[in-house]
């Protein structure tokens, strides 16, 4: 529950931050942290031009995005107390549901029949395939290292005992944020902000959702960045009480948003071909945690 | 005296044929005939192993082979009768006549010569069969038809000199024992007095005389171009009950080894020839492209596989005697209902034909369970035997072989399918017009279904009788 | 009662046949859906009487030569009728409309309904008999009913082709399996399964592996393993919609079923067969799905899902028999468990996309996607039906794919809780492998309905859609209902698994309930959760309509970067779809190119065509055959017509088998002259 | 004296390996009905006289009148060419044919047996081998014939190495002579003379896959 709160929370100002941050890097003041919240709103309030090509898909895709997400939040705990519904395996359930989700938009950009968004559908589906294995091997070996198999149990009975488990621990954050900056196709993937279609993801995928449609679809990938901010934070409260722990949080989610916004500044665009094998170095990165993990617990042999 | 009787009915009966220019009366010669032999078969049936004239003596394998022809050959007389008055316009009295009294003298002779338990006497029917077979090969007066009845008898020719001088050898080997009565009964009486040296010859040359009536490696040549050339009918007579002859006589020589030190060598003769057998068959089902041709050749894997049981031994021998006996009533099958397809394409090429489904739905089932009987799939009935086969080469330890001979069959079946669905399924060839097909009727492939379902019986729910006399017949391999 | 139920059960079938003669082309389906419809009602009836009372089981007095016949139907067995019997029926009914435009071939369709009786009748038998020369039989029964079933439109070339592949594969299957109960007759003298039981715990391990292994090779050419897939992608495409609905639904599933069956009987070192099976299984899994992204027929594309597919059910199997090994119950039921619910899972989607398939292919008279696009518009029932599939068959929450998934991921998550090395390992590498497999069959499916359904028609073929009748969609709706009830209330099919997951545990070990429980718990929750984000979809989607509907809302040609003309040439083919994946596998795969550079400023029309090819297949199959053909033609000169060669054979067979042994006697004595020296 | 009527018919057949019409392949077929009638008389002493006669009768009528004429018959009647057609040049026949008979001679000095007469060993496997030789290497059908003889009259020689013992064996040999004569020749060549003119192998070896 109040993981639920704490995520919608941060959704609010996450992405006002990752802006801010990089037009103070860029040398400029920039706008208030909850400008793109209002831009959202503005969205929202819109009407919106359909393609007639499109059929019902497209209608439906935007919400299926976010109800997804938004039911994927529901299993995110915080610390010591769990959230909405959780049960053993519950991260499989997570993955998948943002699978769906990603399955919706996918098709709803081939619905319009454009190719620029086939283009992006495809590199979309593709990149999200090659993120998987990351995930699901990270909570793989933490499932090993605390010997529990739903993201409750594990998160309130992490703890890090010698060195390497911190090692391990960082580790395990490196790879987080990567995977959720490609969920959100953020540099170095992807850059949002280019304006040259055969070069965007994401961006590309959207280019005929408009007005209400638009609105969601942005905010849900902020939710997406809260979501996973609340995932690393998780890595570090464990069962701290609440007057440590929410602070904690808030600020994981600063440092994770003023991480992106650096990211994004400082660094430039992967060619489009590089990215497979980028993204692909995740998965290694998330085998040698796995080790890491049979090591720290002396099963290796 | 029996024998007698039947034999001089038998000539009388080739005779009038042969003189007689009446249709009508000849097919009631040849009605008669059917009866008699059917007589014939139930007299021989009821006093088994009684010595007859000194020379023959119904045994339980003579008596098997002998029921499995009178089975088979009531409807190929019928079917031949069909064949002769359907489609020939060229039929002339005397062709007919001919046709009829050499189909008799081939089956009473084949009939006779399952029961003769002297290897000298076989012999004899065995040149008979010869010869009226290639009246029968040559019955289309044409070229190719001339072609094919020079081959087979002149290859039969020299087969029986083969055994003819397997016979002298025999004889050499009994000169040591000091016994001069050539009966099968006493040489095996007394196997431990024989010469080896020459009785190794003798069944040597034996053997491989018969295999050009068997259609086994080396001499099958003839048998092939002959099974082409004849008419179907008489086509399934020579896949069935003359391959069955040539198993006669080299099962009886063979029991003889069985009880000698040589027991050893002949399987591995006999396994070398039967092995060879399957990979010619092999060879050309995976290219043949003429129907009867094929049939020939799957007649020629059969009698390898036949050839292997009997050389694995144990379960073997059973299998083999069953397999030989279920193939007497499949093959007919085959060649019968390649009377049809020919009534209905006017061509023997694969190429020409094709939908066989369409335009005869019955034939066409009998040519898919056919197919199904003679690859041993499952459903049908030499599954059994094969599988029995099988089994006693994995018992005796032939693993090699086995595997070699499953890969072989694979190819086979593979072959033998492509050919058989291009003729049910694929689409017939633009160029026949579908005018001049005749319209079949369904009872023309009655007999076909009875044959097929008797394989089947026999296979899975054997006879008690049945059994036994398979069991006595293997007895006299020890 | 069951002695009655095997003879009413075939008597109804054979007495359908037999009544074809006197009716028409109409009555005689109308039959043959009547005769499925009884014979399924009648066997779910007996599969469920199982469930709740128990296996029951008879026994014929057989002849001599097969021996006494044992019919009996435990819990595998009856889960098997039941998850058979529904496809079929669905297949029938689905089926009845389908051949209605054919209805002029009468024979061809009387022969194609009596395979389909017969093939339902055999399948079923398959799951009773248990004794091995029966099932040899009643196995060879369901090959060919199946083959004649497939090539219904046999007057394409390439159907018959396909037909005769899977006749030949299926013939080694059988032979296999042959070989097997061969072996176990050989030792034991008796074809009753028992007797593989009685053998195998009385040998040592090897024994019983050697064994398994033939019946694996066996089952494994009818489940489609990798590399025993081959026949699966062309009998798929050549054999009518709802026939390669049911044969991908079920027919393969027979396979599984006998591997169960087997692993049921067989004792032995089940570690390493864990292992194989686990092995075999991610490798079938990975290989059929990444081939299936490259393949632009849409049937073909479904063929290769259901080798992928029968990989997942692999992992399944290969998890239990490790819980076997290392006895772990959890793992027993979290690997059969999810390996049957899987079966029925993908028997319910697969057939419901191939039925979908049939309905494009009738439509559109192709199954090449690269000429679909835009059918959404004009069949639209179709085209939610197959998302619905396509969602299910990814493995996608709130369908029952996941479930299953879910179910196999639980059990591989409980087994890192283990302490050996290899066994984490096999665990992790079974993880990456159905993650692997969910991604790639997100692709793939992304692909296929994106570009089957979504955007224009990519030729400029006119097409006249004809309006859907309602009537004819029935058969899927039904299964729609079945894969969405599976996906919310899993919980339900828990016992049935549960109890069939017990007949594998060794009698002496007491189920630990809490393990049970807990696992009820994950199913229930999981079914709650689905529910869940179904309801708040809706819920949100609701809010969207009421507040879109007050806004102002246009309609325009889709954004085109200010080109203006027909852009559907332009629009991504699926080939250009899983370009950057192709790029990426294209060094695993077998993918012919043969493209025209644009040249000059002008440049004529030009285009680029992708052909994949299976690697597998062309190692296993055609490569072997070929080599094969070229020996066999050597000897061709054996019956070259003339007569003095024929006559020397015979000669120089006796001469050699004089000669031979003598020269060798020869050798010996001139070697031992040797070795004295 | 046996031995050297014997010997005469070994000698014959590097006669008829040399022979290159097919007039001279009778001839010798004549020569060798009358050395086996010799033979006969004097090999089968302990045989009841009825069947000796017939055995003698059968030498003399059939071996070297009836088919030795019949077949010149035959080649008027169909013009066949006299010549015999070898495939291989006369000296490498004669060379062949020696070795055979060299082959036959040390193959019997291999056999221990006591109670065979080695020289109607040799004589009869070097005839046959002979006979089998002739057929191989000659083209037309009806030197195929003369081969088939050949063979006969080596078997006959066989037999008669057991005939005292077992005079049916003999008279089988007869059955065999008669059957052969009267299918390859009576019923036969008649036929090919009405279907095709020139009778060569050629023509015959169609029937092939």
């Amino acid at each position: 529950m109040i993981s639920f709160l704490l995520i919608i929370l941060a959704s609010f100002f996450f992405m006002g931050v990752v802006v801010r941050t990089k037009s103070i890097a860029s040398g400029r003041r920039g706008p208030g942290i909850f400008q793109p919240m209002k831009d959202i709103l503005r969205l929202l309030k819109k009407g919106s031009v359909y393609s007639k090509t499109t059929s019902l898909i497209f209608k439906i895709a935007p919400v299926a995005y976010l109800s997804s997400v938004l039911m994927a939040i529901l299993m995110v705990p915080h610390g010591n107390n769990p959230g909405f519904i959780s049960f053993d395996g519950d991260f499989v359930m997570f993955a998948y549901v943002l699978a769906f989700g990603k399955f919706m938009i996918i098709i709803s950009a081939l619905d319009t029949g454009s190719s620029f968004e086939g283009m992006g559908a495809s590199r979309e589906a593709l990149y999200s395939m090659l993120v998987e294995p990351a995930f699901f091997i990270l909570m793989g070996s933490f499932a090993l290292y605390t010997g529990h198999t739903s993201f409750f149990t594990i998160f309130s009975t992490l703890h890090y005992g010698s060195y390497i488990s911190y090692m391990l621990g960082a580790l395990a954050t490196f790879v987080f944020v990567l995977i959720a900056m490609i969920e959100n196709s953020r540099m170095p993937v992807d850059d949002p902000k280019t304006h040259l279609e055969l070069t965007m993801i994401h961006e590309v995928m959207v280019l005929d959702n408009s007005g209400f449609d638009l609105g969601l679809i942005q905010y849900t990938s902020y939710l997406k960045f809260a979501m996973y901010g609340a995932i690393i934070s998780n890595f570090f409260i464990g069962v701290l009480p609440f007057w440590i722990s929410i602070p904690m949080f808030l600020v994981v989610q600063f440092g994770f948003a003023i991480a992106v916004g650096v990211i994004e500044s400082f660094m430039a665009r992967f060619r489009m071909g590089h990215n497979p094998q980028f993204i692909f170095i995740l998965t290694s990165v998330s085998m040698l945690i796995f080790f890491g993990a049979l090591l720290v617990l002396g099963k290796f042999m | 005296m029996i024998i007698v009787a039947f034999l001089t009915g038998v000539l009388l009966i080739c005779g009038s044929l042969i003189f007689n220019r009446n249709k009508f009366i000849n097919y009631l010669l040849v009605a008669l005939f059917g009866t008699m032999l059917l007589g014939f078969g139930a007299y021989q049936y009821n006093n088994i192993n009684t010595i007859q004239l000194s020379f023959f003596k119904p045994d339980s394998l003579g008596i098997l082979l002998l029921l499995a022809l009178c089975f088979i050959s009531i409807p190929i007389l019928f079917h031949s009768y069909r064949y002769i008055e359907k489609f020939n316009p060229d039929e002339t009295p005397r062709s007919r006549g001919l046709f009829f009294a050499a189909m008799v003298l081939l089956i009473s002779a084949c009939g006779v010569a399952y029961l003769s338990n002297h290897i000298a006497v076989t012999w004899i029917f065995v040149e008979l069969t010869t010869l009226s077979a290639s009246v029968l090969i040559y019955h289309h007066r044409n070229i190719r038809a001339l072609e094919g009845v020079w081959k087979y008898v002149f290859i039969c020719a020299i087969s029986i000199t083969f055994i003819y001088v397997g016979i002298l050898f025999l004889s050499l080997s009994l000169k040591q024992a000091g016994i001069d009565d050539m009966s099968f009964d006493s040489i095996r009486a007394n196997y431990d007095k024989l010469n080896l040296f020459w009785l190794k010859l003798s069944f040597l040359f034996i053997f491989t005389g018969f295999t050009a009536k068997l259609g086994l490696v080396p001499m099958f040549t003839a048998g092939v171009d002959a099974k082409d050339k004849a008419p179907a009918p008489a086509g399934a007579l020579l896949a069935s009950i003359l391959m069955n002859l040539g198993f006669v006589g080299i099962y009886r020589v063979y029991a003889i080894m069985t009880h000698t030190p040589l027991h050893t060598w002949a399987n591995t003769v006999i396994i070398i020839a039967a092995l060879l057998s399957v990979f010619v068959s092999a060879v050309y089902m995976t290219r043949i492209r003429n129907i009867k041709r094929m049939f020939a050749y799957s007649g020629i894997e059969h009698m390898g596989l036949v050839m292997l049981g009997l050389a694995a031994g144990g379960v073997g021998v059973y299998a083999a005697i069953l397999h030989i006996i279920l193939h007497t009533l499949v093959k007919p099958a085959l060649f019968l209902q390649y009377n049809q397809i020919y009534w209905v394409y006017q061509s023997k090429s694969i190429y020409d034909v094709g939908n066989y489904f369409k335009y005869n739905k019955t034939g066409a089932i009998v040519i898919l369970l056919a197919f199904i009987s003679a690859t041993a799939m499952p459903p049908s009935g030499l599954f059994v035997s094969e599988f029995l086969i099988f089994q006693s080469l994995f018992q005796s330890h032939y693993i090699l072989i086995l595997v070699t001979v499953l890969i072989l069959l694979t190819l086979i079946i593979w072959g033998f399918g492509s050919n058989v669905f291009k003729l049910l399924f694929s689409p017939s060839p633009k160029t026949m017009d579908k005018s001049a097909i005749p319209e079949i009727s369904p009872w023309e492939s009655f007999s076909q279904y009875v044959l097929l379902a008797a394989a089947v019986y026999m296979a899975y729910n054997p006879p008690q009788r049945f059994v036994e006399l398979i069991q006595d017949a293997v007895k006299l391999i020890q | 009662m069951e002695k009655y139920f095997i003879e009413f059960f075939n008597l109804i079938g054979i007495i359908a046949i037999i009544s074809f003669p006197f009716f028409k082309t109409k009555g005689r389906g109308l039959i043959t859906l009547g005769v499925i419809i009884v014979q399924v009602i009648i066997s779910s009836i007996v599969a469920f009487y199982v469930f709740a009372n128990g296996p029951v089981s008879h026994t014929f007095t057989g002849s001599f030569i097969t021996g006494p016949i044992p019919f009996r139907i435990d819990f595998l067995s009856a889960w098997f009728i039941l998850v058979i019997s529904f496809t079929f029926l669905t297949g029938a009914w689905y089926g009845l409309h389908y051949m209605k435009k054919y209805k002029d071939q009468t024979d061809n369709l009387a022969l194609h309904m009596t395979a389909f009786i017969l093939l339902y009748n055999s399948i079923i038998d398959i799951c009773l008999v248990q004794n091995g020369l029966v099932l040899l039989v009643v196995w060879e029964i369901m090959a060919l009913s199946s083959f004649i079933a497939v090539i219904f439109e046999h007057n394409k070339k390439e159907t018959i082709k396909a037909g005769i592949n899977f006749l030949i594969q299926s013939h080694v299957c059988i032979l296999f399996l042959t070989m097997a109960f061969m072996w176990v007759k050989v030792k034991t003298g008796s074809f009753d399964f028992s007797a593989i039981t009685a053998y195998t715990s009385a040998e040592p391990a090897i024994t019983g592996i050697g064994l398994f292994l033939f019946f694996f090779f066996g089952f494994a050419i009818k489940a489609g393993f990798v590399p025993f897939h081959t026949w699966l992608p062309l009998a798929h495409p050549a054999a009518p919609a709802h026939i390669s609905g049911i044969m991908s639904g079920v027919i393969i599933k027979i396979g599984i079923y006998g591997i169960l069956r087997v692993l049921l009987l067989i004792k032995t070192d089940m570690v390493s067969l864990g292992y194989f099976i686990l092995a075999v299984s991610v490798i079938t899994g990975v290989y059929g799905v990444m081939l299936a992204i490259v393949q632009h027929n849409l049937k073909k594309l479904l063929a290769y899902h259901s080798i992928e597919n029968i990989g997942i059910i692999g992992i399944g199997i290969g998890l239990g028999c490790l819980g076997l090994g290392y006895n772990s119950q959890i793992l027993v039921v979290c690997g059969f468990g999810g390996a049957l619910l899987h079966t029925l899972n993908h028997s319910l989607f697969k057939s419901l996309l191939f039925y979908c398939a049939g309905i494009v292919y009738q439509k559109t008279h192709t199954m090449d996607i690269e000429k679909m696009g835009g059918l959404l518009k004009h069949i639209p029932r179709t085209g939610y039906l197959f998302l619905i599939g396509s969602l299910a068959i990814c493995g996608l929450p709130p369908f029952n794919g996941f479930v299953s998934e879910f179910f196999i991921y639980t059990g591989l998550f409980n087994g890192l809780q283990s302490n050996d090395f290899l066994f984490i390992m096999a665990l992790l590498f079974a993880i990456l492998g159905l993650v692997v497999i969910g991604g790639l069959a997100l692709i793939c499916f992304t692909k296929a309905f994106g570009i089957i359904f979504l955007g224009n028609s990519r030729d400029h073929e006119v097409r006249n859609f004809s309006k859907e009748k309602p009537m004819d969609f029935f058969p899927l709706y039904i299964v729609a209902l079945g894969i969405l009830i599976i996906g919310l209330l899993p919980v339900i099919l828990a016992p049935a698994l549960l109890k069939i997951t017990q007949m594998y545990m060794s009698a002496s070990v007491i189920p630990v309930t809490p393990a049970y429980n807990s696992i009820l718990g994950n199913l229930t929750s999981v079914g709650w959760y689905s529910l869940g984000f179904i309801a708040l979809t809706a819920l949100l989607y609701f809010l969207r309509h009421i507040i879109t509907s007050r806004r102002a809302q246009t309609i325009e040609a889709t954004w085109g970067c200010g080109y203006t003309g027909d852009a559907s040439k332009m629009q991504y083919t699926a080939s250009s779809f899983i370009r950057s994946y192709r790029k990426l596998a294209g060094s695993f795969l077998m993918i012919k190119k043969d493209k025209q550079e644009a040249s000059g400023l002008y440049p004529e029309h030009i285009n680029q065509e992708t052909h994949p090819y299976d690697r597998v297949e062309n190692w296993f199959i055609d490569k072997p055959l070929h080599l094969i053909r070229r020996f066999l033609n050597r000897f061709v000169f054996l019956q070259n017509g003339n007569i003095q060669a024929y006559i020397l054979y015979g000669f120089i067979f006796i001469g050699l088998v004089i000669l031979v042994p003598v020269i060798i006697e020869k050798l010996a004595v001139f070697f031992n002259f040797l070795n004295q020296l | 004296m046996i031995d050297i009527l014997l010997i005469a018919l070994a000698m014959t057949l590097l006669y008829m390996s040399i022979a290159n019409r097919l007039h001279t392949y009778l001839r010798i077929l004549v020569f060798q009905g009358f050395i086996l009638f010799g033979a006969t008389y004097l090999t089968l002493t302990n045989v009841n006289t009825v069947n000796l006669l017939l055995i003698m009768l059968e030498t003399i009528v059939f071996k070297s009148i009836a088919v030795p004429w019949f077949m010149s018959y035959i080649i008027k009647r169909n013009k066949i060419s006299r010549a015999a057609e070898p495939y291989l040049p006369y000296f490498v026949s004669l060379l062949i044919v020696t070795i055979i008979i060299v082959l036959a001679i040390i193959l019997s000095s291999s056999i221990k047996d006591a109670n065979l007469d080695k020289t109607y060993f040799v004589v009869a496997l070097s005839t046959m081998f002979t006979g089998l030789y002739l057929i191989v290497s000659r083209k037309k059908i009806i030197t195929h014939v003369i081969g088939y003889l050949v063979i006969e009259n080596g078997v006959f020689v066989l037999s008669l190495a057991v005939g005292n013992e077992m005079p049916m064996l003999v008279n089988l040999g007869i059955m065999l002579d008669i059957f052969a004569s009267v299918l390859i020749l009576g019923i036969f060549f008649n036929k090919i003379g009405d279907v095709i003119k020139n009778p060569d192998v050629d023509l015959l070896n169609n029937l092939r896959d």
